[in-house]
């Protein structure tokens, strides 16, 4: 099957996510669709899908032009997609997740869960996938719970596969799998469209290339036709480094000592499994690890807002094992939160409110129970300012910037304040080049200046980039550590500790 | 204001023409009524009886206000009183004692009466409107223990205030002097009037939970049942429809509830009269003509005041030894030979 | 500061201080939506009465006297603010909860927990002077209707129960409480068998403020009360640090955990803030109305009191001017009911009605789409 | 599975949630014991007894007769072990269960010592129950159908009195019949009207609740008080008999309770059970609860979220009315205002209660209306202790569990949350 997109158009608002855009996808090919966040390509997708409905334009399927109405519609037509944020019910089967939308019946329209089963199991051997239909979603880990959206897909026999973000959650050993799956996909004649802001994955697996920035395509190429740098200058629009620059390590003294640290999640089951580790001034640790094998939990006991079950955290050679999240923050920790929406602003406040939301009680911004709110507007201006913030007002409310923007002033938050310890968690999650780079280039700072650093993240490039030392975190414990005299950084090497692999 | 009337539905349109022209009225009587509501088929229906009456045989002009809370009373009498032109304010409970208490002395010019309150001392612009309910509840009482097929009567109050346990008194006696006559051993369930505790239902209006109190005193083998809660007794009276009067029958309140439940009227076997009517309208006339004298009606068996309901459609099933006995109490009653009482 | 060599950076940071001009927007949601509303309630209440047979003219003597029984008389307003005062006290209550993220659906049990304490305290402690015996009995309505409140907050911070179960619960217990407390001897008036309380003594109630001119003009000292909460709860929210933490904690409590603030002490504290406010309605109530307590002596003040708070945008200024449009439509309704005989219960369908209107801003717009010139269709919701 | 990773690190003296509940719940426990030691066991002799049957059922049982000393003895004996085991408890397992059977011990110790000496009939009381449990498993049971799909109801109360008032009115006007399906449509209405303005409107979903349950109270009580009082065959319903089902209806205990009721305990028990299966084992069902956990997928797979939402919270106001509808053509056959007095709220908390589970809705309303008519009996028994603190007691349990389990139940995910569609 193929299918052409014709000038298409889609605006939210007064923002246009695309415009006049023209694609084709072929069976039997990977296209592979390359761009930044915020450059339009999940909203072109969505379109494709049926999940918008396009402002401008047409969608041909083998040449003739087809309206889709609602999701619905693009399923029927063939097309699937898998989402970067994965559209499962956590509390649903495999089976149940499958089927939802296309259930098989018996009588009395009871759900024939049986045949789902059987039906999963068959697609699990045709294309190699070994999902269990009875495991319920929220006790897989990702790398089984995007087969289960490959096989949602399948399902319903779709002949179009939109793979978005696809290994953002990935272990390297995962992705080397994804991608076996992908070209047994593209064997059985499937058309697949990979979209992705890595340029290497997309340089291995795509057959076809498309650049996308600002809504619109700016290139098509060939995997053999241009280097990396050449794609992501055209991705960003300008020559880009891909480097981060980094001054020789020279590590100080121990400013963060955990100790058999042992934390339980709210069900009780183990999310840090007697961990010890420190980390010192003037030194970069980074944290990799496959998402939900205990690193949030990590970082929020570390921060003061999760319950701690067993062992001790010391800073600067005090025990804070029980001390609050204001206290260590006057300590000096900061803590860039990994989900900044959630946890890391008040969405509904302005900025200046934002700026001091951790702060506030401090005597720069109130007098006794008074708040000093000049105070307060004028070092969230200042900060701002510094930071890079782009907004017409420190009163304006922090949903109305982007989140690069907001991100920006998270940093400026946790960076302006005296710190000593900055825990970065995800600290460029979903940001364009232009800000990943700026916030890199805040953290090292930070490194220079003399403080610690601890990073979090699933991008194990940036994880790679920016730490001296990297520690490996599998099902709650560390499981091996790289960098810095030990083990040297190899990206393979890690990805196997953060699959579990005995080293 | 007249739309509401109960007494002369058919007159509807032509009232509402009437009630637009206020002044056309030499004399305006008003009322406040209690938080039962104005159709409760009992209590606050009968009281306002005596105004519609009143409107019927004097030509006044009758308005009232309902208490939607106990704390309405106050702020219901208030806005009557800024209206300005109420002859008479009539205040229908016992719960409004003290708001009715605290307007007459705040303004002694208007003339004030009060159902089932008496002052102490008396207030010279306020009638008390009592009533020795007792002695007709000690007719009902004894009625239904000569009644009763399983030995076992029962009865439940809306609050434990003396005008409600006053009938509860009452029965509970003409109960026991039957078993003392007789030498039988009819039980009381719902009340004892030496302890003065008993079942309650705490309100005035929730006619489910009517319902569910006589339940209680059916599965505990009441075969007759006295409500004295308003118009918590009809959830009572559904219940009696439902299981039959073979099995269950309810005494009346305040007015013939034969008459004012024609729906379910069969399953009274008399009612517990009290004649807030009479005694309302016979205010309202002191008032036109001046005869007003702070103080105190008394509404006895004596001067019908309080008395029995015909028995109606029981008539057959009542024997008549029982129907003269209970004639015959009546005027040991009313000339003092009984003393209702401990 | 005018001083010339303003690098770029500070030159942005002084930029970044100005503050936008207020938008249409806004001045549609405070100003134009409420006063539909409103018309829109009172058209609608007319069709009910239509429809129930009651006639046209009746209908318009029906919103003469909802008009005249609420402003048109000294009277008239002084049943207003009395009727306003406890719904203002217990609105900025909820208010306050809303604000920092609570549903506190239990002020009715506080206003009954904060009236008996302040009924005990007003009878007892006889001999006392006003200025002595009158605060200590508002201070006891406080405490409790504080305290009681703190419960529902405290189990909420310490076991994480929903405080909506939890606040239902305690009204219901609440009403068993006080039906219970006024057969307490020592509370229940002598030689009562019903559930009443001793009278509060002159001293500690609240002087009326117009007897002097009319002896019926129940509006009392409570009024000022309520003028100082309204100023005390804006202060609270908007100058102080710890009405920051009521706002962020509202507005996105895992933001406000995260910054440190002590998510638990919050909870406790602006339940307890709430139920001081509701208790001193309650005081308010017994020591300035009634004067004694009976069972239901909140009269359904802690329920209206969330729909004042609804629709004072959880602000104290708009809890101040919806308290007061619920006062005058309760005292307008009662003189409805006298002059027209229009039941007093259409004020309530009016109520809901307004409310209705002015939280579904859309549905306004869809109603009466040429009284917003202003493009909404551009606003990204 | 939670629990082996635990063990597996046994050697580590663990902080778990699970252990301090058991701690918790081992010294209420404990506590029960003591007062059912210094107060229940306080009786000197004297049997309690039951009646199990009425003299006029078929098969008749011979009253229970239970000596209340030895028995009180028992019950202390079972909450200490019971308290002493959880309080030990090095895993924390069976929390609730203990708790559950405490409680249990507890009230039939309570019956015990109250009925000492006397005589009450157990199965009018359980009858009651299941009389006075009606509406509140209705108004639970629209909670859970409407909370399924994310939408908060809390103008169930509202949508109950509508109900109710519909029922009297039409049910006057043409038949109990006719009311009945009357006071299901405007239930159904209501249910319309909320997920209007919650989903399309985008109103606060606890104001559009409270809004509904201003208007009914506020229209109802009007109607009432202009047009009922003067009209007065427009509020006099028939209302529907009980109907003893053959056989069944002969059973003693459970006859009573479940088997000689009006179709709206049928009525009642046959939605709970459609519910469950619906819920839980239909395509539509599935349907429901994809969209109340994880609105967008449900989206992308071609579910019509906004549909499926207006479907449910309409169903659920369906069922509200009709449980609405019980009290005036089941129970009395007249409207009067606020009859509903506050079993929406209690309805939503057997809700949560229940853990938005149709049955657990229905188990939770069964114990409210257990402890009501339980009070009514303690208040013919004349027992010392008030009454009012009887009525207190489901309360202040209910906030016992809620504090002690529920804060660990869980919401379907998206609940509360509005869904936007781009």
């Amino acid at each position: 099957m193929d299918i052409e997109l014709r000038g298409i158009t889609k605006r939210f608002g007064e923002v246009v996510a695309n415009s006049g855009v023209n694609l084709s996808i072929r069976a039997g090919e990977v296209l592979g669709l390359l761009g930044e966040n915020g450059a339009g390509k999940s909203t072109m997708m969505n379109v494709l899908s049926g999940l918008y409905r396009p402002d401008e334009g047409e969608i041909l399927i083998d040449g003739k032009p087809v309206q889709f109405n609602g999701p619905g519609d693009g399923i029927r037509a063939g097309i699937g997609m898998v989402h970067q944020h994965f559209m499962l019910v956590p509390v649903f089967t495999v089976a149940e997740n499958v089927v939802l939308g296309v259930e098989p019946t018996g009588p009395l329209d009871s759900l024939d869960l049986k045949t789902a089963r059987a039906q999963v199991r068959e697609i699990n051997e045709t294309y190699g996938l070994e999902v269990d239909p009875d495991a319920l979603i929220e006790n897989l880990p990702v790398g089984i719970q995007q087969r289960v959206e490959i096989i949602k897909v399948l399902f319903r026999s779709a002949d179009v596969l939109i793979f978005d973000e696809p290994t953002a959650v990935l272990t390297p050993q995962e992705v080397t799998d994804f991608f076996k799956i992908v070209r047994a996909l593209r064997e059985a004649g499937k058309a697949l469209v990979f979209i992705t802001h890595k340029l290497h994955e997309i340089l291995e697996i795509a057959d076809r290339i498309n650049v996308l920035r600002a809504g619109q395509i700016v290139g098509e190429c060939l995997p053999g036709e241009k280097t990396d740098l050449e794609l992501a200058e055209m991705m960003v629009g300008r020559p880009v480094s891909l480097e981060v620059e980094k001054k020789p390590y020279e590590p100080g003294e121990v400013l963060l000592d955990v100790k058999d640290l042992t934390i339980l999640r709210e069900d009780d089951s183990l999310a840090v499994d007697d961990v010890s580790f420190s980390v010192r001034r003037h030194e970069v640790v980074g944290i990799a690890g496959v998402q939900g094998n205990g690193q949030s939990a990590l970082v929020e006991a570390l921060a003061g807002v999760h319950r701690i079950a067993g062992g001790t955290i010391a800073f600067e050679g005090k025990d804070i094992t029980r001390a609050s999240a204001r206290a260590r923050h006057q300590m000096g920790i900061a803590h860039i939160p990994e989900d900044r929406l959630k946890n890391g602003v008040v969405a509904n406040f302005s900025i200046a409110e934002n700026m001091v939301l951790n702060s506030y009680y401090d005597d720069r911004y109130s007098r006794g129970v008074m708040m000093d709110w000049n105070a307060v507007n004028e070092r969230a201006a200042e900060y701002s300012a510094a930071f890079d913030v782009r907004t017409p007002s420190i009163f304006e409310t922090v949903n109305h910037l982007s989140g690069g923007n907001q991100q920006k002033m998270v940093v400026a938050r946790e960076m302006s304040r005296d710190t000593k310890l900055l825990i970065a968690a995800h600290p460029t999650r979903g940001l364009d080049v232009g800000s990943i780079e700026y916030i890199h280039s805040r953290l090292m700072d930070a490194r220079d200046e003399g403080n610690a650093v601890l990073i979090v993240s699933s991008e194990l490039d940036e994880v790679i980039a920016l730490s001296d030392r990297i520690l490996v975190m599998f099902k709650g414990k560390i499981v091996a550590q790289f960098g810095a005299g030990g083990r040297p950084a190899d990206k393979n090497d890690i990805g196997l500790a953060m699959a579990g692999a005995a080293l | 204001m007249d739309f509401k009337r109960i007494a002369k539905p058919a007159l509807l349109a032509g009232a509402m023409v009437l009630g637009s022209a206020v002044s056309a009225f030499a004399f305006t009587a008003c009322q406040v009524t209690d938080t039962g509501g104005i159709d409760d088929n009992g209590f606050n229906q009968t009281a306002w009886k005596g105004v519609t009456d009143a409107e019927a045989k004097f030509g006044v002009e009758g308005r009232f206000l309902e208490s939607q809370a106990e704390t309405d009373y106050a702020a219901n009498i208030n806005s009557l009183l800024a209206s300005g032109d109420c002859g008479v304010i009539i205040t229908v409970g016992f719960l409004m004692g003290d708001a009715t208490k605290a307007a007459a002395e705040a303004n002694p010019d208007q003339k004030f009466s009060i159902v089932d309150y008496a002052y102490d001392p008396t207030i010279p612009n306020v009638i008390g409107q009592v009533f020795a309910t007792d002695q007709a509840a000690f007719l009902a009482g004894y009625l239904a223990a000569g009644m009763t097929k399983s030995g076992t009567v029962g009865t439940f109050g809306g609050i434990n205030i003396p005008p409600v346990t006053v009938f509860m008194d009452g029965f509970a006696w003409g109960v026991d002097y039957y078993n003392k006559q007789k030498g039988t051993n009819v039980t009381v369930l719902g009340w004892d009037p030496a302890a003065k505790e008993g079942l309650f239902t705490n309100n005035f209006d929730s006619l489910d939970d009517g319902r569910t109190f006589a339940q209680n005193l059916y599965d505990e083998g009441a075969d007759i049942v006295l409500p004295v809660a308003g118009p918590v007794g009809l959830g009572s009276a559904a219940l009696a429809d439902e299981l039959g009067t073979d099995k269950l029958m309810i005494v009346g309140v305040d007015a013939d509830q034969y008459l004012t439940n024609p729906e379910k009227n069969h399953v009274y076997l008399t009612s517990i009269l009290k004649n807030m009517d009479a005694t309302v309208m016979q205010v309202i006339d002191d008032a036109m003509n001046d005869h007003f004298m702070g103080g105190l009606t008394v509404g006895t068996l004596a001067n019908n005041g309080v008395g029995l309901a015909p028995y109606h459609d029981m008539d057959s099933m009542v024997p008549a030894d029982l129907k003269s006995e209970i004639e015959t109490i009546k005027q040991q009653i009313i000339d003092g030979t009984i003393t209702v009482g401990m | 500061m005018s001083e010339p060599a303003e690098t770029p950076t500070e030159k942005l940071a002084h930029q970044l201080l100005q503050k936008a001009a207020p938008s249409r927007t806004v001045y549609e949601d405070l100003i134009i939506v409420p006063v539909f509303a409103i018309f829109v309630a009172l058209v609608l209440g007319g069709l009910v009465m239509l429809a129930t047979n009651v006639s046209i003219d009746t209908i318009g003597r029906s919103y003469i006297a909802l008009l005249t029984g609420s402003v048109g008389s000294l009277g008239a307003i002084s049943e207003t603010l009395t009727a306003a005062t406890p719904l203002v006290l217990a609105g900025l209550g909820v208010a306050m909860g809303f604000r920092a993220g609570f549903f506190n659906i239990g002020a009715e049990g506080q206003v009954l927990m904060g009236g008996m304490a302040a009924v005990i305290v007003g009878f007892s402690f006889g001999g006392l002077p006003i200025y002595i015996h009158l605060p200590m009995a508002l201070l006891a309505g406080v405490l409790v209707g504080g305290l009681y409140a703190g419960i529902a907050g405290w189990l909420r911070a310490a076991t994480g129960a929903h405080e909506v179960i939890s606040t239902i619960m305690l009204n219901l217990i609440s009403f068993r409480l006080v039906d219970y407390l006024l057969k307490v001897p020592f509370i229940q008036k002598a030689g009562r068998s019903d559930p009443i309380s001793n009278a509060v003594l002159d001293s500690a109630t609240l002087p009326r403020l117009l007897d002097w001119v009319d002896p019926n003009m129940r509006v009392h000292a409570g009024v000022f009360l309520m003028l100082f909460m309204v100023w005390f709860c804006y202060w609270l929210l908007f100058k102080t640090t710890i009405g920051f933490e009521f706002r962020a904690s509202g507005e996105n409590p895992d933001a406000a955990r995260f910054a440190g603030m002590r998510s638990g002490l919050i909870v406790v504290l602006v339940m307890a803030l709430a139920g001081a406010l509701a208790g001193l309605a309650g005081a308010n109530q017994v020591l300035g109305v009634l004067g004694r307590a009976s069972p239901g002596f909140s009269a359904g003040i802690g329920f209206n009191a969330i729909s004042v708070a609804l629709l004072g945008r959880s602000h104290p200024v708009g809890v101040l001017i919806a308290g007061l449009l619920f006062g005058a439509l309760e005292a307008g309704g009662r003189q409805m009911q006298v002059d027209a005989g229009v039941s007093l219960d259409l004020i309530g369908i009016v109520q809901s009605l307004i409310i209705a209107f002015i939280a579904a801003p859309l549905l306004v717009r869809a109603v009466f789409p040429w009284g917003f010139r202003g493009k909404a269709a551009s606003r990204k919701e | 599975m939670a629990m082996d990773a635990v063990a597996t690190t046994s050697t580590r003296k663990l902080d778990t949630a699970a252990l301090r509940q058991s701690k918790i719940a081992g010294v209420i426990l404990i506590l029960l014991a003591l007062v059912t030691a210094l107060v229940f066991a306080q009786v000197d002799g004297g049997d309690a007894v039951f009646r199990l049957s009425r003299p006029t059922d078929p098969w008749v049982l011979p009253d229970l007769v239970v000596p209340a000393g030895p028995f009180n003895w028992i019950a202390v004996a079972i909450l200490t072990f019971l308290g002493v085991r959880q309080w030990l408890s090095k895993t924390g397992k069976g929390t609730s269960l203990a708790l559950g059977i405490g409680f249990a011990v507890l009230i039939a110790a309570f019956l015990v010592w109250a009925t000492a000496g006397k005589a009450f009939s157990l199965t009018g009381m359980l009858q009651a129950t299941v009389v006075r449990a009606v509406p509140i498993a209705m108004g639970g049971l629209a909670g859970v159908l409407s909370e399924r799909v994310a939408v908060v109801n809390i103008g169930i109360e509202g949508i109950l009195l509508s109900g109710a008032f519909t029922g009297a009115l039409i049910g006057s006007l043409l038949g109990n019949w006719v009311g009945l399906i009357a006071a299901i449509l405007v239930g159904g209405m209501f249910g319309f009207i909320l997920a209007a303005l919650v989903v399309t409107y985008r109103v606060d979903q606890i104001i559009a609740g409270v809004v509904i349950n201003l208007f009914v109270l506020g229209l109802t009580s009007y109607v009432s008080s202009q047009v009922f009082s003067e009209y007065r065959f427009l509020n006099n319903a028939p209302v529907f008999r009980a109907i003893s089902i053959p056989v069944l209806g002969d059973i003693p205990v459970i006859g009573p309770m479940f088997f000689q009721q009006n179709i709206f305990v049928y009525g009642a028990l046959i939605m709970v059970a459609a519910a469950t299966y619906y819920l839980f084992y239909t395509k539509h069902g599935l349907h429901a609860r994809s969209v109340g956990e994880h609105p967008q997928a449900a989206d992308t797979l071609g579910i019509n979220v906004y549909r499926v939402r207006y479907i449910h919270v309409i169903m659920g106001g369906m069922v509200a009315g009709f449980g609405g509808a019980f009290l005036t053509l089941g129970l009395v056959g007249r409207f009067d205002d606020n009859m509903t007095n506050g079993r929406g709220f209690i309805g939503l908390a057997a809700m949560i209660f229940g853990r938005w589970h149709p049955v657990g809705a229905l188990m939770a309303a069964l114990i409210f209306g257990f402890a009501d008519s339980l009070q009514q009996k303690m208040a013919l028994l004349q027992t010392p202790i008030p009454s009012e603190f009887l009525a207190m007691a489901p309360y202040i349990a209910t906030i016992v569990v809620v504090a002690g389990i529920v804060g660990r139940s869980r919401m379907p995910a998206a609940d509360g949350k509005p869904y936007i569609k781009e």
